[in-house]
């Protein structure tokens, strides 16, 4: 990429990740790392385990073995409440929006943790909570605008093109103002345009907010162009980890692809 | 069609978030509560008050409350009586037991206990999903009616279980007269309605809608399940508690568990329904329909001359609300807030359809 | 001890009764995902339905031979399950697939009132009898193992017995029949079932028949006991925790719950209920069942959800 | 504009809606921003005559700037900002431009794109920083530094802005448009302070207009038009302009703000219309009913009530109930319900476009003027507009008529000179001071102008049945444009023996046509070919020669053979101007084949075009056209 970025240094340690669902192995002895504002892709085939990764990462399921360290502390497992604190967010691979909300609502959904006001404040909604209502307001106003996605503001997610929705589930993992971004096949099922768009953002959001950035795809080509470094995963197995020349040299991941037509 | 929105820009934040953003809106509302507050106490007959709009006023009341629990949390109730018990008695024994005790406080301290017992009856729903924890809920209904018949200490031990108040004021304000019940439950709803109103819409609301859309991502976001469902349960049960109150004091006068049966349960849950799940106005809706309904089912037989005996009646009246829940949930799942809110659309958009 | 076993084996007898009307709910549940809440009504519907051809067909056709009365009482009563299950099926069902299951339980919420009220204008509201000429003499068990052996109710001995059977036959009628199997398939995964052709509506009529018939059973053998009247949907509400408790799932999950509900429910009654002030039953079983879910969430028998994203 | 920020500070001045609200600025607020830009861009060296180019849309800040360089007493040159980035080298070569201030990062990158043909260009300055951050070029920085450098500017040298706002004369150069030419380079047309305010006045005093109007700027600012409703009236009324959220929700913003003083050229009009048609089609059929109903009399009622003439009681009623029921409700939506004054200009309307307005209560009406006559030559009084006329001179203008039926304007609007091209400027302005406008009109006997074309453009057809019939080929054009199938249309036969013409369809219009025909397509060339289209198109062509049967003078014009071209018209591919205005010439060189196919009666012609992407890529497009032939009919004279 001709814009440069500081990378720092390591951030989120993946140390020997193992998960199991009964007798089936999701993950076998993963690690690897994520340093400071980089944009690091985690790729592989379908069934690869790559979204079993982001789930163990934040939360949603409980590795058997295997530590996590987010800047410094370790974890044997990761809270998806804590994680959220330690600012990490995260969008879906099929779309995890709140349907029955307008676009505006599933940001602020985003904004839940820097909102404190209690249930009694909120219920009069004077003085507090409404200037809270407010502020964020702002904040998410901003992301919309910096989306682009200004003549949706209002309308139920549920009516949104698949391309728009996806937009919408960046922009609710935007409002929670991250450190740290993992985005789960963000261009699956997209047009080249949207695909583009959605590059675009990505990178903007590396770039204007330092954020770092871990992303799946399955979609070769976009990982190799916007990320810096890239780990290979096949069957719950690393096969692969480095910048995206040496990770296009590494035998095991071509044999890798071409064994799934990818 | 009467909408004129040009010239309604928002310059603040504050101005957009309001209930009714639409002028035309906000002069409809003011002018139905106009209607509410001063015109019909005059004119409604006796009956009227009595037997439809104080019953209508206190059972939307509980709806809203269900609605909090089923339609912004997502997590089914069939145990609403219970709640609703659990107000009318907490109430009623801080009445008789404290001295002086000032009316509002009391139900208030009501609807603090169905609150508490809310809360402690919505921990399962942390572990148990959906129909299970419909089933659970009925735990709490049945534990109830049998509490407040076997155990004596809630009924104050009187001989027929039945309990009763009478002489109810508020700072010299006697209300007796069925107007006056009128006004108060009037009032009382009104507030309640609108703290609902601004719960959902706070970001309270936002976290029990995300439980109810999609809980996985919600607790991602950093949503704790805890804190969200038992909130809802705790809200949901905390305004039921207070239309229970309101039930047994301002409405029945003297009751007994039997007031509170599972048929409350459901009869709240079809409110719910066919009101519209999620929207704090068709739990107006939906009380009004349901209190409604067997009364014209009732009569209108009379008014065609047909005579037909109360048992048949009551008979079709089940029939009839059996059809026509199925028939809300086939072609309107939304209930009759979204026939509201879509004939809304219609008439801004008028006369383009879309 | 006598005394114990006695409230044990009472127990047992209810518990198959609960058993009966859970199996019901399993039935349907797994066939179709709903969570049939108007079980109850449709044992009331199918009682009524039996009480009153019984008391009509030797009207109709003068003949006095009770045995054939119900036989033919029984027939029709099955009959007007199916036609009930079809129109089901047809009005409501059909247009309510892929809805979340909450709906379809308010679905069913709604034609447990319908059925009420339908079920009470054809047939009466009154309270009728049911005579299948269930025994009704107590009989006497281990009389030499303990003094006075233990007291058993025949009645609830052959109902249990009928419930046995019924069950086995069910099971039969899953695991060897073809619709079985396509019942089972069904159950397993709607689209797979659809795509490999089984005819969902169909299969839906028939389990709802079953599921029916089922009703009826428990509907004859409830009301020779209690005769048939409107409290009989009750009864439903009783089976309610048997299911969770079982899973919802699981047909080895109703029987075993009934059994378990059935017993907890008469001993905590006899030795609890007392010092309780009594009554106790209502609301026991399902603090049985909500405690035991707290520890596992999805029943004795029920599958474990694992929700991917 | 000081003295509005003097008068009531607090009122607003400006609104933007941005992040979702309409983000106000008072016009004390304003003041201080001019000053602080004022001062920056001192600092920055640009001074008293210098140009400095201003492209972007509408927004606050770049008006902003325009009104900082003009206390400098500098002169700002907006641009369009939709324009290739080739066609901003000239404009900022030929006014030596050093300084630009710009909306975003896409202007950015096309200036710096033509940065090596201009290398005096210095300074950029940019709006809004996304983008941006790793920029590192030269001179290039964002509003805010400037603003920042401007205070501390002001600080040191207090006195500096209240000085120079005091030296500037009216007679100073106050802006710089450069004309979208339909031929060769655009020439930059000078105005003075004067001659911008003047006219801005005479409008606002003919129209009666207050500091209270809401007026929606959504037009590029570097066209006089919109420059003068939002910039210099804007200045001489001290009403309210409203920047649109971004050009997806204009229409949105528009019926939010509900303009009081609108303005704008008819093809904007004209889309309203159609999509209002389109948006009927699919409604239910009572509906649709009650719209006709209604809409046929408003046409009869509407109009009359308009134009102040007497109606009957029962008319009113009826009008007063259509009213509630379709005219509110469509005014509603279309954001014109509070619109007191509309104006179009630019070219000439169609009649029943213009009388659909006005026949649901929009005040609308026609001016006439040009980029040379800071616009407002002449104006419709209220009551008195007919889509025909462009109204009576303005206080101040004075017209008359060259032997060749061109019209000529004196006014104090004029233009100062055509910048660094005395030899145009002379053409066009005769000594004493009579300015030629160029085009063809006479003032009727009620005393208003009527625009019959441009003086170049009306031909005479030559042989053939009518020979030597005049031929206004915009006049007909026109109303082929009305019909919401018909985008655009190029009209032939200027020393012909008959008239023919190409059609472009409009693609929303007609695909949404299509669709509820299910007549399924590829897309625009192929949808375009479908017999059906042509159907369609030629029941639209036959009304127009009805039409045109009906008026003497033109009854020649009718067209004899159409063809639907195979692409649309677009000011990329150099078809039409800026301003959506077709060069009939060019496309008459650019299509000869199709031309001479359709004149020699060719049932269809095969071509292959070369267009330009929205992207800057270039590739082809190519069809084999059918040709068809239209019914004419017979000169009727129009009963007297």
């Amino acid at each position: 990429m001709s814009v440069h970025r500081p990378i720092g240094e390591v951030i989120l340690d993946v140390q020997n990740i193992s998960l199991r669902f009964g007798g089936v192995k999701a993950l076998t002895d993963i690690s690897f790392n994520v340093r400071e504002h980089e944009v690091r892709a985690i790729i592989g085939p379908n069934g690869a385990g790559k979204s079993s990764m982001l789930n163990c990462i934040n939360g949603v399921y409980v590795p058997q073995d295997g530590k996590i360290s987010f800047r410094g502390q370790t974890f044997s497992h990761m809270n998806s409440r804590q994680v959220a604190e330690m600012g990490v967010a995260r969008t879906f691979q099929n779309l995890a929006l709140f349907k029955g909300m307008s676009v505006v609502d599933n940001l602020m959904t985003g904004r839940n943790l820097k909102m404190k006001t209690n249930i009694f404040q909120q219920a009069i909604r004077w003085g507090a909570a409404e200037r809270e209502e407010t502020a964020n307001r702002a904040f998410v106003e901003h992301i919309i605008d910096f989306l682009e996605i200004q003549a949706h503001r209002k309308t139920p997610v549920g009516r949104l093109p698949y391309g728009l929705q996806k937009r919408v589930d960046l922009g609710r993992a935007l409002a929670m103002e991250p450190s740290v971004l993992l985005l789960d096949e963000p261009m699956a099922g997209m047009n080249v345009e949207e695909k583009q768009d959605m590059c675009r953002f990505i990178l903007d959001v590396n770039d204007e907010f330092g954020t770092t950035i871990v992303l799946i795809e399955h979609d070769m080509g976009v990982v190799m162009d916007i990320s810096d470094r890239v780990v290979v995963l096949d069957y719950g197995k690393k096969i692969g980890d480095g910048t995206p020349d040496e990770v296009r040299a590494n035998p095991d991941v071509i044999s890798a692809y071409l064994g799934t037509s990818h | 069609m009467l909408y004129r929105e040009n010239g309604q820009f928002k310059t603040s934040y504050r101005a957009d978030q309001q209930i009714f953003p639409i002028r035309q809106d906000r002069v409809v509302i003011v002018a139905f509560l106009a209607l509410a507050f001063v015109v019909i106490p005059g004119l409604a007959s006796e009956y009227m008050l009595r037997a439809i709009l104080v019953p209508f006023l206190i059972l939307s009341l509980a709806a809203i409350g269900l609605n909090i629990l089923v339609g912004y949390c997502g997590q089914i109730s069939l145990g609403t009586g219970a709640f609703m018990a659990i107000g009318a008695y907490a109430a009623y024994n801080f009445n008789v037991r404290i001295e002086g005790m000032p009316l509002l406080l009391s139900l208030v301290m009501g609807g603090v206990c169905s609150t508490a017992v809310g809360v402690l009856f919505g921990i399962p729903s942390l572990r148990i999903k959906g129909l299970y924890l419909a089933v659970a809920t009925l735990a709490a209904q049945f534990f109830t009616d049998w509490a407040f018949l076997r155990i004596k200490w809630f009924t104050n031990d009187s001989s027929s279980g039945s309990v009763n108040v009478s002489g109810l004021q508020i700072l010299g304000w006697h209300i007796d007269t069925p107007a006056d019940k009128y006004l108060f439950c009037l009032g009382l709803v009104c507030v309640c309605a609108l703290m609902a109103k601004n719960l959902v819409r706070g970001h309270i609301g936002r976290e029990w809608m995300a439980m109810r859309d999609m809980d996985v991502a919600a607790a991602v976001i950093g949503i704790r399940p805890v804190y969200a469902k038992l909130s809802a349960f705790a809200v949901s049960s905390f305004f039921v508690g207070i239309a229970g109150a309101l039930w047994g004091f301002v409405h029945l006068g003297s009751w007994e568990p039997a007031a509170f049966s599972i048929d409350r349960s459901f009869q709240l849950l079809f409110m719910v329904i066919i009101g519209g799940l999620g929207s704090i106005m068709g739990s107006f809706f939906g009380a009004a329909f349901i209190i409604v309904l067997p009364i014209v089912l009732d009569n209108l037989p009379y008014w065609f001359g047909i005579p037909v005996d109360t048992a048949l009646a009551s008979h079709l009246t089940n029939m009839v609300f059996g059809a026509l829940i199925v028939f809300f949930l086939v072609v309107e799942p939304h209930g009759l807030a979204r026939l509201w809110s879509t004939a809304k659309e219609k008439l801004r958009l008028w006369p383009f359809p879309h | 001890m006598g005394f114990f076993l006695e409230t044990f084996f009472g127990g047992l007898m209810a518990g198959m009764l609960y058993s009966l009307i859970a199996l019901g709910f399993v039935l349907i549940f797994k066939a179709s995902g709903v969570f049939n809440f108007a079980q109850g009504a449709m044992v009331l519907f199918a009682a009524l339905a039996m009480a009153r051809f019984a008391e009509w067909v030797p009207h109709w056709l003068g003949t006095d031979s009770k045995l054939l009365a119900n036989g033919i009482a029984f027939v029709l009563a099955m009959a007007c399950m199916v036609a009930v299950a079809w129109l089901i099926e047809r009005l409501c069902l059909s247009k309510l697939v892929n809805q979340e299951p909450i709906a379809l339980l308010m679905a069913t919420l709604g034609i447990t009132y319908f059925l009420d009220g339908f079920g009470q204008m054809l047939f009466g509201s009154d309270i009728y009898k049911i005579d299948v000429g269930l025994p009704k003499d107590p009989m006497f068990l281990f009389e030499q193992t303990f003094p006075g052996g233990v007291l058993i109710s025949q009645e609830d001995l052959a109902a249990a017995v009928i419930a046995a059977a019924l069950v086995a036959v069910l099971a039969l009628f899953f695991q060897k029949t073809s619709t079985g199997r396509a019942l089972r398939a069904v159950a397993d995964d709607h689209q797979a079932a659809q795509s490999i052709g089984i005819p969902l509506s169909r299969i839906w009529v028939i389990v709802w028949s079953v599921a029916g018939f089922a009703a009826l059973v428990a509907g004859i053998i409830w009301g020779s006991k209690l005769g048939v009247q409107f409290s009989l949907s009750q009864v439903a509400l009783k089976a309610l925790p048997v299911v969770i408790l079982g899973g919802l799932t699981s047909v080895p999950g109703a029987i075993i719950g009934g059994l378990i509900i059935g017993v907890g429910e008469k001993l905590s009654e006899v030795y609890l209920g007392p010092s309780l002030g009594g009554g106790i039953e209502i609301w026991f079983a399902y603090v049985m069942a909500l405690l035991f879910l707290l520890f596992r969430p999805q029943g004795l028998f029920g599958e474990k959800i694992i929700d991917r994203v | 504009m000081l003295d509005h920020a003097a008068k009531r500070p607090d009122a607003p001045a400006l609104r933007e809606k941005e992040y979702g609200i309409w983000q106000t600025t008072s016009w004390g607020q304003l003041a201080e921003r001019v000053r602080s830009l004022a001062c920056g861009l001192a600092a920055a060296g640009l001074t008293r005559g210098q140009h400095i180019v201003v492209i972007g849309d509408n927004r606050p800040r770049l008006t902003a700037a325009m009104l900082a360089a003009q206390a400098l007493g500098a002169v700002p040159v907006p641009l369009y900002q939709d324009a290739a980035a080739a066609e901003f080298s000239f404009p900022i070569n030929n006014a030596e431009v050093r300084f630009a201030i710009v909306e975003d990062q896409e202007q950015v990158d096309k200036l710096l794109e033509v940065r090596e043909q201009c290398p005096q260009l210095a300074h950029i300055w940019f709006d809004d920083p996304r983008g941006l951050r790793h920029y590192a070029e030269a001179g290039l920085a964002s509003l805010d530094t400037l603003l920042e450098a401007g205070r501390l500017h002001d600080k040191s040298h207090p006195t500096l802005f209240t000085h120079e706002v005091a030296l500037s004369q009216p007679g100073d150069v106050a802006a710089m448009f450069f004309t979208s030419g339909t031929t060769g380079h655009p020439k930059g047309v000078v105005h003075t302070h004067f001659s911008l305010l003047d006219r801005a006045a005479a409008g606002k005093t003919f129209d009666k207009l207050t500091e209270d109007e809401e007026v929606l700027a959504y037009l590029p600012p570097a066209w006089i038009g919109q420059n003068i409703f939002s910039f210099a009236q804007w200045l001489a009324c001290g009403y309210i302009v409203n920047c649109p959220e971004s050009a997806a929700t204009v229409s949105i913003d528009m019926k939010e703000i509900g303009p009081s003083y609108y303005f704008a050229p008819p093809r904007i009009f004209e889309g309203m219309l159609t999509t209002v048609m389109i948006r009927m089609e699919d409604a239910s059929a009572i509906k649709r009913a009650l719209f006709r109903h209604f809409m046929a009399l408003a046409k009869r009622v509407g109009t009359a009530l308009m134009d102040g003439k007497p109606v009957g009681v029962i008319d009113r009623l009826r009008y007063a109930i259509g009213n509630v029921l379709i005219y509110g409700p469509l005014r509603n939506t279309l954001g014109l319900s509070r619109v007191r004054v509309a104006y179009t200009a630019g070219e000439a309307i169609g009649p029943d476009l213009f009388s659909f307005y006005r026949s649901i209560g929009v005040n609308l009406k026609q001016l006439y003027g040009s980029t040379e006559t800071a616009v407002f030559v002449c104006l419709q009084p209220d009551h008195e507009a007919k889509s025909d006329t462009v109204g009576v001179p303005v206080d101040g203008v004075q017209l008359k008529l060259s032997d060749s039926g061109e019209l000529l304007v004196k006014s104090p609007g004029l233009l100062k000179e055509y910048y660094k091209n005395p030899a145009a400027t002379a053409e066009v302005l005769t000594s004493d001071g009579w300015y030629h406008t160029g085009d063809a009109g006479f003032l009727d006997a009620g005393g208003h102008l009527k625009i019959i074309d441009r003086a170049k453009d009306v031909g005479r057809l030559l042989g053939g049945a009518n020979d030597g019939a005049m031929f206004a080929p915009k006049y007909v054009e026109n109303k082929l444009k009305f019909f919401p199938h018909i985008k655009e249309a190029v009209a032939f036969g200027d020393q012909r023996e008959k008239v023919c013409a190409f059609i472009n369809i409009d693609f929303e219009a007609v695909g949404n046509w299509a669709e509820r025909r299910n007549l399924p397509y590829a897309g625009y060339t192929d949808l375009a070919q479908k017999p059906e289209v042509y159907a369609l198109i030629r029941d639209c062509v036959e009304q127009v020669n009805a039409d045109l049967a009906r008026d003497e003078l033109l009854a020649g014009s009718q067209i004899h053979r159409f063809l639907v071209l195979h692409k649309e018209l677009d000011a990329d591919d150099g078809e039409m101007t800026r301003t959506r205005k077709v060069k009939r010439g060019f496309i008459n060189d650019k299509y000869q084949v199709l031309v001479e196919a359709m004149y020699e009666g060719r049932p269809e012609q095969f071509i292959e075009t070369a267009v330009k992407f929205e992207d800057g890529r270039s590739g082809s497009v190519s069809a084999t056209l059918k040709i068809q032939d239209v019914k004419t009919f017979a000169p009727t004279r129009r009963a007297a």
